[in-house]
């Protein structure tokens, strides 16, 4: 395939901490629009991996390439300049500043005042509003500082931001942990239609199901490495645990029939 | 912001300004508030800056030296005939580049804010007494300079002018700008900014250039209101600096600041330095009391404002 | 030949003429001269006098801060055969072998007879006195009780308003006058005991537009005070001779390294600078 | 029922936050070795509820009795007397400690020397190595600090550490979000092992499919109100999201016959 | 524990041993060497109880106000006759008294750590000065009492082996007991503490506590030393050993702290004060030599331990 076609090349990504080789060549590609799910074990890498893309994490060897073009991203500036964003799972909130505050930060839109440029509080709140209101978020008062906000409250916060700035890649990794069940579909539909629009998304998650709802594509790492790619087409959410585990694995909560019934 | 410190505080100035109203019949009176403003100015000029630094969970040990090596030099280069607007220009930048090199080993080296600005407290006054050699260097009554720090103005003092401009532009700077933002978020969770694409580290380092300037800007002031340069100026300026921050409600521990607070504060401190003296106490019992009130004082309104300051 | 010289802080120009006097003599007498600065910790001068006996030196010029506290070094020195010269401030029996400078309540009370004088004589033998001191300073207290006593023998009727600290740094010195004006506005005559007391005292009669009515007394020429001398509101200062005294403490090191015999107590007088006699300080702030 | 017959009754639980009644006039109650499910949406009150139980957090009004005798908890100590073990939504673990003293924290085992209480390092080591791999964790030290291992791995330490020290009330708050197909199945083996064994458990769940796995009973938040309690025989996950959303809500991704086949 | 910090410190250290024993032939001799370990063992044991406070992201900075104000009292009480090992156990227990009453304003009523022990400074500084009423009081020469501070054991001064033994007991304490886990995990995540079920109020009230009595040991030391209780004792003492703990790598952030870096950070200390004395350095050159060296060499082992100390 033409690599003038892919969004996202990455190549040969290598990563150590002190004794543990986080990440072992691994690659990683993305086309434009396409939908990926990054599964594996809990420690297998998903997060450095995506962080090495979102420009957080500088990896000891490798290349990545957005759109035909080789970058080198020193710091996270360079990966949004590329408009890579990403919901960490930390969430990366600033625990002491208001909602709208951290939905925008980095981005405060500002107006200026005798040649001087101040924030414009009034437009942050309000365009805040709109955006959890988009997703389907309750939360009271944008002027609320974060640290208070109940789990998911945090997590549909980093959320908003990451998808309101027109990314062309959109990294979400275990966005929907700490949601209820209205606001993981929110999440869903958002992801479908950001791809709808050509974003590139790379969605890692332990929600097996959703992938299946979602993903073009999935990719299974294993300790540090690629073990495994599939079409969506051509899997099944058994398939995909036993990837994931290394081995035949039963997992009853990871059925499709499984559970209770009226 | 933390208002409830912010009120908090508020309220014990209040009350401690009614005492001494009281108990003295010279506290209330204009000269006295006006002095007492034209006193505390370097203090205020510079807790404002280093309430920036203590947002950003850092700290700048060095100020009071930088006050006492920028008094010491003014004197010097008005003595040797430089203008005196090229000296302020002069000791602003000199004040800045300070900053910039502190800021650049705890910015870019990474090395603790505390120890950086340590090593600083002792190098720059060390330069001050260098440059003196112990001698106090007398500047001119007649030098236009000394109306910095001696001159009225609309029936204000002029250091009070001052730090009111620059009360007003941190406080803009502080809650209305981009820059304001990134401080307090830098002291809630750096990582969290720095991966929001902002340049945290260059912010970490303009902060240390403020409070390097304003520490410069208070040595111009009392260098002009003293008519000397000595290299023991503001010797324990920046226990008394940090103090005033953390009384308003700045969090030592960052992302937490105010400068309505640290204004609150640094009055404070200034209102019972004058008022124990006004009311003729005992200079042996000065300390002692000085530091029973703002204990006692705290506590009481924490009492009342449950939750309203943080152990944190 | 190697002295060391103890000092007790480089912010006060006296330590500093000190240092200049003793930097002199030794030159002159081809020694070699250390300087340790203690930046007023006493503990500090202990630690350096040990230092400087493990290192034997030929003797130690020594200006302590707190003068129980430097006790055992000066034993120790004596014992290790390092003579001990004090300077400025007596230790009360100690080992040293000889005392330099002024006895500072005596001062205080020279100084303290003069004002009680000048008020029978120019103010119909009433005043109100304000006080800047420096708690911290040992020599300082000694000087304030000097002159407390002999202002008290006089019978002359001179009351005193408070007593300010001002720490020995000039802008709190400045800061506590401005202070003490306002609380008393009745005040008529002023007290520093020391450099940065009587600077920050001529800055704040000056900057409360009180050059008319206060008077001011002190310790320690400035270039500020002897404008104010020469005003006239400032009517006198204790000067001392503290590069006599770095001189004098030499002096005698090298003459007891010669094996000769020194005084136990070598007298630098002090000189009260009036309108009089100030040209002659007038040199030393050029 | 007789009151003797249950382990918790919680009754009447208040609390308020500045502007927002967290928790008004909310009920809960628990048999021994009952599993009860916790749902509701983000902000509804659950982790606040489970706090107050926990001895966290000091509800305004309300009642707590254990085992039909009232209690009055002033501190997570007074819980922990009474056997009440939590796994927090935030895992409150300390980075800067190993993880080992994470688990251990509070209740690190001491050996005398000299007759001075010493920390019996060695057996921290051995005992906390034993229960991660009863979980199935893999973790390579347990001489690691916490700050710096993955999402999964953190979490696992925080169940561990509750699990491990015979409760009689479990709490666990969203225990699996950070979870990988083999951990979850590990954990709820692990409810089902507890409350077999007498444990009352509470678990606080997005996913919804877990919940007919190992439940008894699903009670349901709504805005700091209880509003709906099932037996999980007369329930179903449709039910369940609609009492959650408070509405009718198509959910696919919590649908029973969700995602790709082979 | 911050083993990189650590590394970093010893290393720093060796190279400045090496550097004064090259220069100066009196440095590396027995009698200078116990010189320095008698000198600095105020200073070691302090900053031993300091990491405590430290780690658990606390501050205290009135230990040099409560030397000063036990220094000043022993002399005051043995000159009225108390007999000296009284003397020792009351000074011992005012200092645990004092400790308790800011550890409950910190602990208890949670007013930030730096407020409580500023106004402590100025507090119990100002209770030593009325004490003394600014002179200084001389203990007996013949009393039994300075055997603490002047006396020799097998050759060690008996402040240092006092030293020992109180960084012995604090090396224990901090990495082998439940105490020490619990200050770490306090300055780490205090709340995960508490609700792990530990009483993290009585907790960090202890490390107030520990530091105050240890600054009282250390007063007892000064004054026995000097032969003096003088209330200028210890001025500025409390940045000396916060500056030793922090060199040492101990994170004013808290939940980082070692006891190997403290002792190295304050031996550190010691060791440039010594040399540049020895090596007769002007005394204007002074300060400024020793904050280059300190900046300078935390930043070259920075550079080779890339990491090793956190901004943080
Ligand atoms: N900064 C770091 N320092 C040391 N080790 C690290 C660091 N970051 C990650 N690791 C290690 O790298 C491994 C992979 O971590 P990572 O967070 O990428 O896993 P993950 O696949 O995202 O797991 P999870 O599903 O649990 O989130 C883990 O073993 C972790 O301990
Ligand atoms: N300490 C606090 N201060 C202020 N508000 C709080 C505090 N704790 C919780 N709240 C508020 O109470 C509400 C309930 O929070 P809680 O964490 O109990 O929700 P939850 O049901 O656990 O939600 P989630 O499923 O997202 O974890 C939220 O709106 C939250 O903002
Ligand atoms: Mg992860
Ligand atoms: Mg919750």
């Amino acid at each position: 395939m033409d690599s003038e076609t892919y969004r996202v090349r990455m190549t040969g990504i290598s990563k150590r901490y002190n004794t543990i080789q986080t990440l072992d060549d691994v690659s990683l590609n993305l086309k434009p629009g396409e939908v990926l799910g990054l599964v594996g074990d809990n420690g297998a890498g998903k997060s450095t991996l995506s962080k090495v893309l979102s420009g957080a994490v500088i990896p000891d060897a490798g290349t990545i390439e957005i759109d035909g073009k080789a970058v080198s991203f020193s710091s996270p500036a360079d990966a949004r300049a590329e408009h890579v964003e990403m919901v960490y799972q930390d969430l990366s909130l600033c625990d002491t500043v208001d909602v709208a505050g951290n939905i925008f930060l980095g981005r405060e839109p500002r107006r200026r005042v005798l040649g001087m440029p101040f924030l414009d509080k009034k437009r942050m709140h309000d365009e805040a509003r709109t955006m959890l209101d988009r997703l389907g978020i309750v939360i009271a008062d944008t002027r609320l500082k974060v640290e208070n906000l109940s789990g998911g409250q945090r997590q549909s916060i980093a959320i908003g931001r990451a998808a309101s700035f027109e990314p062309s890649v959109l990294i979400m990794d275990e966005p929907t942990a700490a949601l209820a069940v209205a606001e993981v579909e929110a999440v869903l539909d958002l992801i479908r239609a950001v791809s709808a629009r050509g974003v590139s998304v790379i969605l890692i998650t332990h929600r097996l199901q959703d992938l299946f709802l979602v993903c073009d594509r999935i990719q299974v790492m294993y300790e540090g490495r690629n073990v495994a790619e599939r079409r969506i087409e051509d899997t099944s959410i058994e398939d995909v645990v036993n990837l994931i585990v290394g081995r035949k694995f039963q997992a009853r909560s990871a059925r499709q029939d499984n559970g209770a019934r009226a | 912001m933390a208002n409830g410190s912010v009120v908090s505080i508020a309220i014990f100035f209040l009350v401690v300004c009614l005492l001494f109203s009281v108990v003295t019949d010279a506290f209330l009176t204009a000269p006295n508030l006006l002095n007492i403003v034209r006193q505390s100015a370097p203090l205020l000029i510079v807790a404002a800056a280093m309430t920036f630094v203590i947002t950003t969970g850092g700290i700048d040990l060095s100020v009071g030296s930088v006050l006492a090596l920028v008094a010491t030099l003014s004197a010097v280069t008005l003595q040797a005939g430089l203008p005196w607007p090229l000296v302020i220009i002069a000791m602003l930048l000199l004040g800045a580049a300070v900053g910039a090199i502190q800021g650049f080993f705890i910015a870019y080296e990474r090395i603790p804010a505390f120890i950086v600005t340590l090593a600083g407290l002792s190098v720059i006054r060390g330069i001050a007494l260098l440059i003196t050699g112990g001698y106090s260097i007398p500047v001119e009554a007649t030098s236009p300079f000394t109306v910095i720090g001696r001159a009225w103005f609309l029936g204000v003092p002029v250091p009070a002018l001052i730090a009111l401009a620059v009360l007003v532009v941190a406080y803009l700077a502080f809650n209305e700008t981009r820059f304001g933002r990134y401080v307090t978020g830098i002291g809630a969770n750096a990582e969290a900014v720095r991966r929001a694409g902002v340049d945290t580290r260059l912010t970490t380092l303009m902060v240390y250039v403020l409070s390097s300037t304003a520490a410069a800007a208070a040595g111009i002031i009392l260098a002009a209101r003293l008519g000397s340069g000595s290299s023991n100026a503001g010797q324990g300026f920046e226990l008394e600096v940090i103090a005033a921050v953390v009384l308003g409600g700045t969090s030592l521990f960052g992302g937490r600041g105010t400068l309505v607070g640290t204004v609150l504060g640094a009055m404070t401190v200034a209102v019972i330095a004058n008022g124990l003296i006004l009311a003729h106490m005992s200079p042996f019992l000065t300390p002692i009391v000085t530091g029973t009130i703002i204990l006692i004082a705290i506590w009481l309104n924490f009492r009342l404002f449950r939750g309203a300051i943080r152990s944190r | 030949d190697t002295f060391a010289l103890v000092t007790i802080n480089q912010q006060a120009l006296f330590f500093n003429q000190i240092n200049e006097g003793a930097q002199k003599a030794a030159d002159a007498a081809g020694a070699k001269l250390v300087i340790f600065n203690a930046n007023n910790v006493p503990s500090a001068q202990n630690d350096a006098m040990e230092n400087y006996i493990t290192q034997k030196v030929d003797g130690i010029i020594l200006v302590a801060i707190d003068v129980n506290g430097v006790k055992p070094a000066i034993t120790a020195a004596k014992a290790a055969g390092i003579p001990v010269i004090a300077i400025d401030a007596q230790i009360p029996d100690g080992d040293n072998v000889a005392f330099v400078g002024v006895d500072n309540t005596k001062a205080g009370e020279d100084i303290g007879k003069f004002y009680a004088d000048y008020v029978k004589a120019n103010m119909s033998g009433t005043a109100k006195i304000g006080v800047i001191g420096a708690l911290n300073s040992f020599i300082q207290n000694q000087r304030l009780d000097g002159f407390k006593k002999a202002v008290a023998d006089s019978g002359q009727q001179i009351t005193f308003l408070d007593t300010v600290d001002g720490q020995n740094v000039q802008d709190v010195a400045l800061t506590a006058a401005e202070n003490l004006m306002t609380a008393n506005p009745d005040m008529t005559t002023l007290y520093a005991t020391g450099e940065p007391a009587l600077v920050g005292a001529v800055s704040a009669v000056t900057s409360q537009g009180r050059t008319g009515d206060v008077k001011v007394f002190g310790w320690d020429l400035t270039k500020q005070a002897v404008e104010g001398i020469d005003a006239g509101w400032v009517t006198a200062v204790v000067q001392q001779d503290p590069a006599g005294e770095g001189k004098a403490a030499v002096e005698a090191l090298t003459k007891l390294k010669k094996g000769e015999k020194v005084e136990p107590i070598i007298n630098v007088p002090v000189t009260i600078v009036t309108k009089e006699n100030v040209d002659q300080f007038r040199g030393m702030f050029k």
